[in-house]
């Protein structure tokens, strides 16, 4: 086994890396930008290195300052985590270069799934399910009816060379074709320099459920089921399910589903630990998506469903060791839900919320798992993701564990800066969340359609009253105590009341 | 004591003194009847308060935040501003005229794009201008139709938060 | 369902029953003693009625304040906890008398199994084993010497009207017999005005296994396997694990236990949870000792291992509710350990220790179950038994458990005042614990035999030399923020530096 | 800046400077060689100490307790006297004669049992007192042997953590 491991990443996946490494009874090794001296993963690792300044680009993503920290302390093995370097095949190859083990797949593996048309293509190939369409542009619109008459309508009209919704229209009938890809492409023109449109099955309101799958270098593979992960805002993740409340009702998906990942992680020999992404239409048909080639932001809810350490499993098959569970082996037990909190303000369209945090309060009790990368007094950096810790919960049922992840998030408390926690209470109340009945367009209906209930007690009212006048007397009579940070909130204050 | 507080803007009076943890204290409001209640009251953090009244245990945490105090009560925030009648208000806040609308930076960051010039007209809603914190582009808009008169912003300058970026008229 | 239950406790298992009565949409009702105005369980119910002064029997003893409070606020069901009146059949019958439900078995249950004598008699008359023994008081040395060949030596000679340890004697051989009966007599007259002694098997170096039950009151009861609690201290238990690495090795333990328990819990027509107590001899003979008629205070390594919540099962069972699980559901997954976090000194004889707690650090990430009763700026009360918090993991293997638990506890941190953690991190590097090797007298040999290593290295001598000048120049040029805490401790010092 | 410490009654010298976070410092303990190193030091929270030495990630608790500082590294704690050579001792601590032993309560708590009386002779280890706190009788025991010169403790008292019980000389 290794005897010292790098991590090279930052936040609440660093610590949970080095939690993992440190119950193994290996070294750790952070690195850290000028901006995060005091961050909690440099405080729990065992050593740690400066790799430049705050931008990741002077620090979080230099290869070589990387590799050369790595060389000068003896690390054995480095593990990536997820964003940053963790799907940089050159970075996976510059590791093995300097005789280091890269806890993740193969560079080969990395590349030939990397790219999201590569990987389609590739699904394609071995037969597995993908969004039907063509990826060639259309150039000849009664070639393009004939097309949308075979996938059916509604299609979606997308730019060959587009991304953030530019150059993208749902077309509903054949009559409007013609029109849609004539705006379509006039559009992609404008933001792209480039007009080619391609046509795609639109799948309505679809769900987004991934499989986990995990291999060893020896040829053994397995898959952990499935989470799902339609909560999303700006297509970011922010609640995740295992298992699926749909796969739950139709166990039969699950099979499925996990073969189909199988199948294609096998024809690329794929080993350590990786995502299938699918969206799954209102009949339960799937489509991959793409592949993450490392380690998920919510693997907890796989891991404490099927009660297993997906990282120490990451470690110990980079190391060379066989799988320990069969397909057999794995078992799914209970209902796992996590939420992302951020620090950002839901009621004042989710901007980023930046400040020193003065209270953290980290619930406890049964059934709670908090990966958190923050403590009273810490700043968030603003060159980073604003994810302050992600909160699960494990309990019997998916009712429970609902009522369980309230209880919770009534308890999570920080302050000084906003914080989603509020907004995650509201959307578990809501009777369609509740239901399972989920897609990735349900925030945006949330946040359009549901208002959610204010507190009008009056009672809350006085007792509100009173805590202020309290602490304002209190703060008042405080000349030394706390000022430094009160003025500067109070600058702020100033300032911001000039809107 | 009397004290002048405003909770989310409704404005209201809450009087009140104390013999140690006791207090007897009434707040008048258009939602609250004014009455006189009994609370033990208990700093049992700093800024986070267990109050008892009428057997129910409220927990609140208050925090001095940019535009008051924010009073963390049963996962619903409320700004709280409080002033003593006797004394000078806490702040000077206000201060830009009714026609006029400045547009701040509602975060510390960086600015990405400023979408309009002085002289403009922009309807509600219209982006004014695009700033980056934390990886995440946000775009702040005209909170009403109107005249550009004023742009401070400048892409790529980095602004702290509360820093003037547009004016509207 | 309940609307409202008032928990009938203090500290840390009152903090967990609130949260699984939030769990269950119910309101929750606290009671507390002037001492406790500040607790955490008083923060976090939603309700709290004082009952009077610190002394327990002022406060958390007094069924009438209990009951008036209860029936004042509409409460429909009062949960005990472990302690003060768990196992108290008045209060039973007083809450019964009310009208409110008592979340536990009836009264008559707790009065058959609650003295040990008794107990132990109708164990006897079902079958059951129990510790080979006369118990009646020896009249004659030669029916003594009949007694103590038939049952085995050695044997232990027990004070009737004992308790203690006085009028204790271990004797091995038939030639020590009559002298120690002689001596024991004298000591047990001196002690207790009562001369009287019994024979008793006995066992050496016991382990102390305890199994869990659970029924209903429809007829229905199941055992949710054992805990191993022989790591014990003054006959307290402080550290429990489950699966008892002596069964985990001989799994038809289990089932003959589990069978041995249900058994004794039928013939008195018990429901709600209970535990049995067993003491095992090194020939895996286990011998009934007593029945705990309430919920366990280390029942979190059960719920860990089995995927189960007692406390909920236990309310919806007092609310007239059916078993959920059978017999078969029942399943063993990992391991669990929880050791009991104290306020006490372990390098000074385990004194307790007194003071105010500044910082409490709570670790957090994979398998970390804390059951707290505490937070930064809490004061232990001197009146109530110290436990801070309870501190559990869960693993796939026992061998992991321990890794994670050593993780946690170092994670894990209490300033202001002494806690036992650093003594359980030596324990857990201990090869006999690591290998399972358990019996109730372990930490009496720990303690008289191992000298835990003491950190040597020099380069800690300097870090710690370097953070405690930087305090004390930062301290002394303060003139005012913590003075107030800080001259109560260095009065404390003051006086303390003239012993 | 120099300082003399104790570190678990066995005393060093520590020399150092800073500038902000960056420090070089030697301490010189007849278990350190005390060369010359080079650390950041980080006050994370009140009290808690990041300090990166020579690579090594520590994290350092320092809390003030009734004998010194209470410095907890890496789950030992260590007692630390620090005084400053050029002004006065911090507390002025000692007194008691070579031959004199006081016993005082080690907590607060309820005096349950006083076992010895003045002029009785005892053995070291021969219990003195019970004190109870926290529902637990504990004994002091004699830390020499030696004759009983004073008894304070009275059955019933309550005690606070310092006070003198029992002397022994």
């Amino acid at each position: 086994m290794f005897k010292k491991i790098l991590v090279a990443n930052r936040g609440e996946i660093a610590v949970r890396l080095i939690r993992a490494i440190r119950e193994m009874d290996i070294k750790s090794v952070a690195v850290y930008s000028t901006a995060d001296r005091a961050a909690l993963h440099v405080r729990m690792a065992d050593e740690a290195v400066c790799l430049g300044a705050a931008p990741s680009t002077e620090s979080y993503l230099r290869i070589d300052k990387i590799i050369a920290a790595a060389r000068e302390l003896g690390v054995d093995a480095i593990h990536p985590g997820y964003g940053f370097l963790s799907e940089n095949a050159d970075f996976a190859e510059a590791c093995e270069a300097a005789g280091i083990v890269f806890i993740g797949p193969a560079p080969d593996a990395i590349r030939r799934m990397g790219s999201k048309t590569a990987a389609r293509k590739m699904a394609i190939s071995i037969g597995a399910p993908v969004v039907p369409g063509t990826e060639e542009p259309i150039v000849d619109p009664a070639n393009a009816r004939e097309v949308a008459r075979q996938i059916g309508y509604p299609v979606l009209l997308k730019a060959a060379a587009g991304g953030g919704g530019k150059g993208m229209r749902r077309v509903d009938s054949e009559a409007d074709l013609e029109g849609a890809i004539r705006d379509a492409s006039s559009e992609a023109e404008r933001a792209f320099s480039n007009s080619a449109v391609y046509i795609e099955k639109l799948v309505e309101r679809p769900r987004h459920i991934e499989i986990q799958i995990i291999g060893d270098r020896h040829g053994n593979m397995i898959h952990l089921g499935e989470r799902e992960c339609s909560i999303q805002r700006r297509h970011q993740k922010v609640i995740e399910e295992c298992p699926s409340p749909l796969v739950a009702a139709h166990p039969e998906m699950r099979a499925a589903m996990g073969e189909a990942a199988l199948n294609i992680a096998r024809a690329v020999g794929y080993y350590n630990a990786g995502t299938m992404e699918f969206l799954v239409d209102a009949h339960r048909n799937f489509y991959f998506l793409e592949m993450n080639t490392r380690l998920q932001v919510e693997h907890p809810v796989t891991e404490l469903v099927t009660a297993t350490d997906l990282v120490r499993m990451q470690i110990e098959i980079a190391a060379g060791g066989k799988l320990r569970l069969t397909q057999q082996d794995v078992q799914w037990r209970g209902a796992a839900i996590e939420c992302r909190i951020y620090a950002e303000d839901p009621n004042n369209g989710f901007l980023p919320s930046a400040g020193k945090m003065i209270h953290v309060e980290r619930p406890t009790g049964p059934g709670v798992r908090l990966d958190n990368g923050i403590y009273p007094g810490w700043t968030v950096p603003l060159e980073y993701d604003p994810l302050l810790a992600k909160l699960a919960v494990w309990a019997e049922t998916r009712e429970w564990a609902i009522d369980r992840l309230k209880r919770v998030l009534g308890e999570y408390y920080v302050s000084g800066i906003k914080t989603n926690v509020t907004f995650f209470r509201q959307i578990l109340d809501d009777p369609e969340f509740r239901a399972g009945r989920l897609h990735t367009g349900f925030i945006d209906e949330y946040l359009k359609e549901r208002e959610p209930e204010v507190k009008q007690n009056p009672e809350y009212e006085a007792v509100a009253a009173l805590a202020a006048a309290v602490f304002s007397v209190k703060d008042k009579g405080k000349p030394c105590s706390g000022a430094k940070s009160s003025s500067a909130w109070l600058a702020a204050g100033r300032a911001r009341s000039m809107r | 004591m009397k004290l002048l507080l405003t909770i989310d803007n409704r404005p209201g009076e809450l009087t009140f003194d104390h013999n140690d943890q006791d207090y007897r204290f009434a707040y008048q409001s258009d939602r609250t009847d004014g009455r006189l209640h009994h609370a033990t009251v208990v700093e049992v953090e700093p800024g986070i308060f267990s109050i008892l009244l009428n057997g129910h245990s409220h927990e609140v945490k208050v925090v001095n935040g940019p535009e008051g105090y924010y009073v963390d009560l049963e996962g619903h925030r409320s700004v709280v501003e409080v002033r003593d009648p006797r004394a000078i208000s806490r702040t000077g806040r206000g201060g830009a005229g009714e026609g006029r609308q400045v547009i701040s930076a509602p975060m510390p960051g960086k600015v990405v794009r400023v979408l309009v010039a002085e002289g403009d007209s922009v309807e509600a809603g219209a982006g004014l201008v695009v700033v980056e914190a934390m990886k995440m582009q946000n775009e702040l808009k005209a909170p009403k139709s109107g005249v550009v008169v004023a742009v401070k912003a400048q892409p790529g300058a980095t602004v702290a938060m509360g820093d003037m970026l547009v004016a509207i008229e």
